[in-house]
């Protein structure tokens, strides 16, 4: 039963990446790997539980933090074009940066 | 004892199985993807399922390892480099990929040809697995008393080796500030600075308020988790190395969110460098006091004068080896934690130079100076 | 009796499981295939709240002693704290940056400029 | 036979997937993209080590007593000869010494990759692209006879 739980898990992180690699957009590829980190967390539960090891969740915490971490990264990256800018005072976002730069 | 392959019956090697076919299939997209922010993107992808597949080969202080620093660090300082350099890779003429590929191809072939004669996966009784492995894995609990195995060969068995590898990355951050910088014009008007490096922006709407709070709630999780996993070392998966990161990544969030300048406003770059050398000078500090005390340098069982051991150590005896650990744990993660956040205010930090002098940059520049 | 209700929990415990494991496909087949990028935000985030949630209170039922327990509802609070929030930061960069959501009378793809 | 490629696949797929990111290594001129085959290469060996270090129905490395609930549900997986005569304390744990290895190794990975980024970037700088046939012809402009163009001084 875990097992299958696990294995159903694991479609669904597959059609997160075939979303990834698919997606016109590069906030659908942005999407698409915040969402197949969290679905990781909750496969490192389901896989520990059917392994009968349950005692290793502490990667499962590590894993949300980084999950949330990159997305916000690569989310700064793609809309200020830099790493060093504060997000809270009024910040100027680059302009063409929807979806694809139309020169990439 | 002839042992046969479960043929995936156990449920680790069909998770194996599973996560290997998918890292190939996220290597094949790294291989033809030509935009970096794309390759970046499935490469911390791939460190990340490499991880899980760490876990289903019953490695989780790998694991956690490869998550940390695979995941988080080495993705946020490829972004940082991509910033200050280009933007997509010039594709290269099929003509120039023939001899690379053969090349591949045969040391492929070579490798799979050696790999051929060597114990079988998941053979219990290979020389490795069957001698060496086991030996440690009976000595530990009696000469070092933790439950963690990995820990304990870490710290305690190759601590002259964990010494070397905190020095390397010292050295790393040492070597990353002298190419970079401190990161310290960022104290400056980054504002200002940043729109002379993106000409072409457009006014901002949201204060990213909901992105504020939940960092404010986060930040001060990630410290106590990087403290956690620390003191947790011994029993659980975990370590020095995990902890450092972890408390790296807390300050790159803060400094993602809240602007460089006001992350270097609370942890200057020169407590970094403090931090940095600070580990490794606690790391070599306990190795000289067990020498004081008469024993080999980083020999923990002569952490204490015999009359304090005694009275420390619990039913199994081995105080120094405990405290010895902790300690060197605590240098290591010193070291690993300012020297990343080093490296990321070199990073981070330097874009505004790079404006200031008017190379442009990204890729509709093409060219530079 | 304790066996009993333990093996109780176990059982519906692996049902939760099952059941969040299915939210999570249904959730993944959402974000493949819906039409524009905002509605694939809503089916991403079903599974960070239903599909986890479901999962992880089946596992706390299979019960794994003390510590297991407590790291699950950590992990829970994370993903209730980090998913939305994430979802909210690309929602809105995309918004500003002129992603325009697919309108009632145009079924096909967004706007050419979007296209990858 | 088939007990070889019931397992054997496990060292195809990494050795295969070693071999991509060589390929990612090779053929390309960007200087970036060069350091991520080799980060990959660099996951791609530990990938191999820890699959030699797997021992068959082996849990993690770390201590657990054989009575406790984990130790006996994971004994109750394995036929007793087996976990008598490969278990350590009645329990089968894995081979913890390659994990040692790829954890430095990952550590070192890391850092030799920030200073290779570093070095890039000054290259970028220097030069004004991190392609190698451009930097290539940047360099051999910057040694002709005449006195080389301001290049970008590195600063102090």
């Amino acid at each position: 039963m875990l097992v299958a739980a696990a294995l159903a898990i694991f479609v669904s992180m597959s059609l997160m990446l075939v979303r990834a690699f698919a997606g016109p957009t590069t906030y659908d590829r942005l999407l698409s790997v915040n969402s197949f980190g969290s679905k990781t967390v909750l496969l490192i539960g389901v896989m520990g539980f059917a392994n009968g090891r349950p005692d290793f969740l502490d990667i499962a915490i590590v894993y949300a933090l980084i999950n949330f971490v990159t997305t916000i990264g690569i989310l700064k990256f793609f809309r200020y074009r830099t790493l060093e800018v504060s997000l809270s005072t009024r910040r100027r976002a680059v302009a063409d940066a929807s979806g694809e730069r139309p020169d990439a | 004892m002839e042992w046969t392959a479960p043929l995936l019956a156990d449920p680790s090697l069909l998770f194996g199985a599973a996560l290997l076919v998918m890292l190939a299939a996220i290597l094949c997209a790294i291989v033809v993807s030509r935009k970096l922010l794309t390759s970046v993107a499935l490469t911390g992808l791939f460190t990340l399922v490499a991880a899980l597949w760490y876990i289903a080969m019953d490695a989780p202080d790998v694991a956690f390892t490869e998550a940390v620093v695979g995941g988080g660090v080495s993705t946020l300082i490829l972004l940082g480099s991509i910033l200050l350099t280009r933007e997509s890779a010039e594709p290269v003429s099929p003509s120039r990929m023939v001899f690379p590929a053969i090349a591949v191809i045969l040391a492929g072939v070579a490798i799979l040809y050696a790999v051929g004669s060597i114990p079988g996966f998941g053979d219990p009784a290979s020389p490795a697995n069957a001698s060496v492995g086991r030996d440690y894995l009976e000595r530990t609990y009696k000469e070092v008393g933790i439950p963690n195995v990995v820990s304990a060969v870490l710290a305690s068995y190759r601590g002259f080796d964990t010494l070397g590898e905190t020095t390397v990355v010292f050295a790393a951050a040492v070597g990353v500030m002298l190419l970079l910088g401190f990161g310290e014009r960022a104290l400056g008007d980054p504002a200002r600075r940043h729109e002379a490096l993106n000409p072409d922006l457009v006014e901002e709407i949201d204060h990213h308020v909901v992105l504020r709070v939940a960092t404010k709630i986060m930040i001060p999780l990630m410290f106590l988790f990087g403290l956690y996993v620390l003191f947790h070392g011994e029993v659980g998966a975990g370590g020095g190395f995990q902890a450092g990161v972890i408390l790296a990544i807390a300050l790159i969030v803060h400094a993602l969110v809240f602007g460089l300048s006001e992350t270097m406003r609370a942890f200057p770059a020169a407590a970094m460098r403090a931090g940095a050398s600070a580990g490794v000078l606690i790391y070599a500090g306990v190795g000289v006091i067990n020498m004081l005390n008469g024993g080999a340098f980083l020999d923990y069982d002569f952490l204490f004068p015999p009359p304090l051991e005694q009275a420390l150590s619990g039913p199994d005896g081995h105080a120094g080896q405990h405290y010895g650990i902790i300690a060197i744990e605590i240098g290591v993660t010193a070291t690993v934690a300012s020297g990343i956040t080093a490296i990321f205010y070199g990073f981070a930090g330097r874009a505004p130079d790079i404006a200031s002098r008017g190379a442009s940059r990204g890729p509709e520049s093409g060219g530079g100076s | 009796m304790l066996e009993q209700a333990a093996s109780i929990a176990a059982f519906v415990g692996q049902g939760l499981v099952l059941a969040g494991a299915i939210v999570t496909i249904i959730g993944s087949v959402g974000v493949l295939r819906f039409p524009d990028f905002y509605t694939r935000i809503h089916a991403a985030s079903v599974t960070d709240t239903l599909g986890a949630g479901l999962i992880i209170v089946g596992l706390v039922l299979l019960g794994g002693g003390f510590f297991v327990t407590v790291k699950l509802l950590i992990i829970w609070g994370l993903i209730l704290i980090t998913g939305p929030t994430a979802s909210h930061a690309l929602a809105n960069a995309a918004f500003t940056s002129h992603v325009k959501p697919l309108g009632r009378g145009d079924l096909r793809q967004p706007s050419a400029s979007d296209e990858g | 036979m088939i007990d070889a490629l019931a397992t054997g696949y496990v060292y195809a797929i990494i050795v295969a997937m070693m071999m991509a990111s060589l390929f990612v290594l090779l053929t390309t001129g960007n200087l970036i993209r060069k350091m991520i085959g080799l980060s990959l290469f660099q996951t791609t060996a530990g990938l191999f080590y820890i699959a030699l270090s797997k021992v068959g129905g082996g849990t993690a490395p770390i201590i657990i007593d054989a009575e406790s609930a984990v130790g006996q549900a994971r004994a109750a997986r394995l036929d007793p000869a087996y976990v008598e005569h490969f278990g350590v304390d009645g329990v089968v744990y894995g081979n913890p010494l390659p994990h040692v290895l790829i954890l430095t190794a990952i550590v070192v990975g890391v850092a030799t990759l920030s200073v290779g980024l570093a070095i890039a970037v000054r290259v970028r700088e220097a030069y004004g692209d991190t392609e190698l046939d451009a930097v290539r012809r940047a360099d051999a402009a910057a040694s002709e006879p005449e006195p080389p163009g301001p290049r970008g001084r590195p600063n102090a």
